[in-house]
């Protein structure tokens, strides 16, 4: 199957099934969708508003906002710092608890549940963060274990289960190191193993690159691809870099002041993972124009 | 005028004779105050110093902080002295203050039972002077020639096989409650409102030679002030303070 | 070895194993309760998981109240108290309840301190896990904290030591207690000094196995 | 008022004057020989700016030896010193050298700490701009540490107050002591429980002052 | 004058100095040099190594570097997390004492300088850091104030060399702030303020950018670029971003390893200011090609 993308690039289409149209395009695989309305909406947010109290003043941080998120989407949610970029996603798992609006995840109403199917309910939805919060004192093994802990995942299987999330990561062998003997590319890759290990159908990152440099940027992004690809996960990201939004995002959501200025789809630009040689700065450099070697 | 004034002021002070005395509670601290204004009189003015342990009255003498103090009996004194190589001085006994065993629950030493806890004050000369009383009314048996001196480790015989607690002096009438006996000074038992003469078990008896005595230095024993105070403090005023508000548990020694 | 110290052994053992008494009970107590009532003392602070503005201001109280009694009068204060526990008040065993109601106050406010260490994202992520409180508190928060814990023992340890000293007061014994009564009441100054001697080498002794500890599991 | 409060009026007075004796002689202490013992701890460590194990070594071995002495033997061991500095080794001025040299130690290690605090990068920040070692200190660290430094010194002082009680030993007197004297000894238990109120408001009034003036000199 | 620039593009030369060409390019003012050897060098680094020791073990930061900044570029040094980027700016006020080699500034030989005259030296270089580093209980004025302190500026001039030195970064109004109150944007520039009150010759900057974002990062490299332009001030830039060290340096060098692998002249490509307008996030997401709004 051959056809021609919208920008007249050709593009393989994979396959069409209910979530949307799977393609190839520049060698990487690609899901899309005809039309918004044909994907199964995983997330959905009903005229949310969120406001925050500090000496008795109430700083309205999310207002009546609307937002449905596809599955198998990477969604992107950008905007100018204090836009209300992190709080919108925090909703999404009700680390903060909306004061109207409902929160719904599959169709399953977060906002209504409490105590023990809240946390339950959590479970399912993965979450990175841009420091990572990983448990400095617990080994990368055990970091990933713990979230199995918590869900009650089989006791036989956890061990299987942890060191497949790891390869998936490429960190199987550093199963034993403890957080502050990795790069923070490798602490991002930790806290993204720990947050797959329940087979999330969401996982909702809040700035998973700000931390972090340009080659591990790329780096993280490409995990995060083809968390999205291979396991059919569907991603919000969050981020106020323009570039990494581009690169992976199919849907993206623009915040201003606490509201959604606009949703836009893309086509993800991908990312160059920038070389470890240091010919590829001097490449990049020169590569400007006007300019001779010194 | 005003200048000439506090000359005036200042010149009649000077004319008292500072007299430093360490004490330790009342009744003793009580005592100076009722010789303080007598003193006055004697051209002497009279300091108290209050200190809350009986180890610090005696330093305080010996290095000349003060000019003598009253919270202790003799032996007590020469102990002191043969450990520190001091030279304090007995100069006039002030009154009894008899040691008595008190018991909450039993009221009389044959009803005290096998195993019965004794508690008793934790420094040395105390320690010796309880099992000293026990000693003597022949409840326990001590080697021989330890007299003031004895430790647990002293007893020879233990027939009711008390078991001792040593304790802090200050505590030993917050025992009375605890522990089978208590082994104490008048002063600690009046707060209780017991007296050695109706409620004590046991006593030591009026010969005791454990007076409470205003003790100064061998350099100073003889000094006018040292010399007044000791008049003062064994005087008709003194005598009938204690009658008044001591009557049963400190007894005049002169 | 000394003359002195030879000639005292028995009292020296046993006062050695007072002090241990003590001190063991008051870390026991440290951290039975201790370590709850510190875990609440955070847990109940402004912004924190269970914010409770009443339970808080009660056990900052408590913790207040006893860490600025005086201990002396605390002790004396305690006797009925001691005396229903125990059934009395004298001795080491009667010793150990100011000591440990002193513990739990004091080493509640170092627990409070090391979990305020713990960096909320850590905590945020295991409520984004659907962890509940209790598995907050054992796999993360305890778990982060574990070498502030630590050193605030050791530091609480040291500070019973010194407060075990004043309980010769109520018979209870201990190394400072016997340095007291032996070096300075019977005016033995050598002994004193090597019972001194004694309580500071076990004062060291315990600040570089708590730090040691300390350094071992801290992996932050 | 209560009338045995009335009654004792004037020993109660002096024994508030007693205590603020003590405690301001402490806190003085603290602040002029404290801040420069825990600057120079600070200072000294391992990585800092005067790097000098020797001196480091020297001035935590005093703070940890002081901070572990029990305190009631570290008053009687202190007599010759104390006698030699005001001449007598009991009173209230005397009390105030055992308790000086304790709020030394007490306090330097809470300014070595407070000054672990501070941005390293302020301190290199300094150092770039030439700022001498003393600019440094004053100019950067200091300032930067001012909350820490004005908590730590609440901290101390609850604590002088606390150490104040055993002073009566040497005739310090003071508030706790009198607690003691009249409360304990003499069995005048509602007094001993006003004057521990009094003692306990002291505190509070400390605690709360301390922490609001942290809070508002910290701009952090 | 009118030139031809080497990309073609036409540029207007302004002064020929002994510094270097001057010119004008897309509106904004330059200085570029005909000849390396034609500046005169204002830093100078010859032969310099610098290790670190961690458990005995040696770790070669800096291998034998020689570098040479002339007066007036905006020098970039660029490369691999971990190739010795801080280490090298730190070497050049000696905040770091290198192990061998020597470090000159302005022809003195600083590496022969101790105590107060190594204080006087230092104070002639300027210095901003990632996390700006200021007096967090010193109000912006004092902040600034005390750099002068250090340097002993006359005490009447005190006041308006500070309120001259806020006022080019912009801040007048907010002298009596406290860091806290302030953006990490203006954070940045009160740090500037106080580099810039000893009339420094130098200014090096560690990664002066990267704590901020895409907006910020503008407005700052604005700053630097005015102060180098307007004051003549040469500078050092350290960053690992790319886009950072494009948009405003002349020189760059690119560092691995703890060596210089290469340094190349560049035409700084300038920046552009994002607007805060949600539009333009728009602009930019739609402005890559093939997408249609949702
Ligand atoms: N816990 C809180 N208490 C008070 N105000 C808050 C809190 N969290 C966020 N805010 C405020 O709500 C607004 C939105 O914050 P939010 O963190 O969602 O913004 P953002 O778009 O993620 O910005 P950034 O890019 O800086 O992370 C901001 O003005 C912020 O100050
Ligand atoms: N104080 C130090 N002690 C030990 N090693 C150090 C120290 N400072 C830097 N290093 C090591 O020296 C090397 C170079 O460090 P440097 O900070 O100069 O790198 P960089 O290029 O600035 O990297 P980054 O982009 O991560 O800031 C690194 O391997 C680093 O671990
Ligand atoms: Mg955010
Ligand atoms: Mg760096």
């Amino acid at each position: 199957m051959q056809a021609l993308g919208k920008n007249g690039i050709p593009t393989k289409i994979v396959v069409i099934d209910d979530i949307g149209i799977w393609f190839r395009y520049n060698g990487r695989g690609y899901c899309t969708f005809q039309k918004e309305e044909r994907g199964i909406i995983v997330i959905s947010i009903h005229n949310v508003s969120k406001s925050y109290h500090q000496q008795n003043i109430a700083y309205q941080a999310i207002s009546n906002v609307t937002l449905n998120v596809n599955k198998g989407e990477i969604h992107g949610i950008i905007g100018a710092s204090g836009a209300g970029k992190s709080t919108l996603l925090r909703l999404m798992n009700l680390l903060e608890v909306p004061d109207a609006g409902e929160v719904l995840i599959n169709n399953q109403e977060l906002t209504k549940l409490r105590g023990r199917s809240l946390r339950k309910a959590r479970q399912t939805i993965g979450m990175i963060f841009q420091h990572f919060n990983l448990v400095a004192n617990k080994t990368v093994y055990n970091n990933v274990l713990v979230s199995l802990e918590l869900a009650n995942y089989p006791k036989k299987d956890r061990r299987a289960r942890v060191t497949e999330c790891l390869k998936f990561v490429g960190l199987e062998t550093h199963a034993d190191k403890y957080p502050a003997q990795l790069s923070g590319g490798q602490k991002q890759r930790v806290a993204i193993a720990r947050a797959l290990a329940n087979q999330p159908e969401v996982l909702l990152c809040d700035e998973p690159t700000s931390a972090l440099d340009p080659n591990t940027t790329a780096e993280i992004l490409e995990v995060l691809q083809t968390i999205n690809q291979q396991l059919g996960v569907t991603i919000v990201i969050v981020s106020h870099e323009m570039e990494v939004i581009k690169s992976i995002c199919n849907r993206v959501s623009v915040m201003e002041k606490g509201q959604i200025f606009d949703t836009v789809n893309i086509m993800p630009k991908g990312f160059t993972t920038p070389d470890k040689n240091p010919q590829w700065f001097v490449d990049q450099l020169t590569k400007a124009g006007d300019l001779h070697h010194a | 005028g005003q200048k000439d004034n506090a000359n005036e002021k200042d010149g009649s002070n000077d004319e008292l004779v500072k007299l430093k005395v360490a004490s330790l509670i009342p009744p003793m601290t009580e005592i100076l105050d009722v010789v303080k204004p007598l003193l006055k009189e004697d051209g002497i003015d009279l300091e108290v110093v209050v200190l809350s342990d009986n180890i610090q009255p005696n330093n305080a003498l010996a290095a000349k902080e003060v000019d003598a103090n009253f919270f202790q009996h003799v032996p007590y004194m020469e102990q002191y002295n043969e450990e520190n190589g001091a030279n304090l001085v007995p100069v006039q006994a002030v009154y009894h203050a008899i040691y008595g065993v008190y018991s909450k629950e039993y009221k009389s030493m044959d009803e005290v039972p096998d195993g019965a806890t004794v508690a008793i004050a934790n420094d040395p000369s105390n320690i010796g002077r309880s099992l000293a009383i026990l000693d003597h009314q022949g409840i326990i048996k001590l080697k021989e020639g330890v007299g003031i001196n004895a430790t647990q480790a002293d007893i020879i015989e233990n027939e009711k096989n008390l078991k001792f607690e040593e304790v802090d002096l200050l505590m030993l009438a917050r025992m009375y409650d605890d522990a089978d006996l208590v082994i104490m000074t008048p002063a600690y038992a009046a707060p209780l409102g017991l007296t050695p003469k109706s409620d004590a078990l046991l006593t030591e008896g009026l010969e005791s030679k454990f007076a409470i005595t205003l003790v100064a230095r061998e350099d100073n024993k003889d000094s006018e002030a040292i010399q007044k105070l000791a008049e003062r403090i064994s005087g008709p005023e003194v005598k009938q303070f204690l009658e008044e508000n001591y009557d049963e548990t400190a007894i005049p020694a002169f | 070895m000394p003359d002195i110290i030879v000639q005292y052994q028995t009292e020296i053992w046993q006062s050695i194993e007072e002090t241990f008494v003590m001190v063991g009970f008051s870390i026991l107590a440290a951290i039975i309760l201790g370590l709850p009532v510190g875990t609440f003392l955070f847990l109940c602070r402004k912004g924190q998981l269970l914010e409770n503005r009443v339970v808080f201001s009660i056990l900052n109280l408590f913790v207040n109240i006893v860490r600025s009694f005086p201990f002396l009068l605390f002790v004396v204060f305690l006797i009925p108290f001691t005396r229903l526990i125990v059934g009395t008040a004298i001795g080491t065993m009667a010793a150990t309840i100011p000591l440990s109601i002193m513990a739990i106050a004091y080493y509640s406010r170092l627990v409070e301190q090391a979990l305020l260490d713990v960096p909320k994202g850590v905590i945020e992520a295991a409520t984004a896990m659907g962890a509940s409180i209790l598995e907050i508190i054992y796999k993360f928060i305890l778990v982060e904290a574990r070498a502030g814990l630590v050193l605030g023992l050791t530091t609480s340890t040291i500070s019973f030591i010194s407060y075990s000293t004043i309980m010769g007061v109520v018979g209870g014994g201990g190394i400072g207690d016997f340095a007291i009564r032996y070096g300075y009441q019977r005016f033995e100054t050598e002994l004193m000094i090597y019972m001194i001697i004694i309580m500071l080498v076990f004062v060291q002794i315990i600040q570089f196995t708590g730090a040691t500890i300390a350094r071992k599991i801290d992996k932050r």
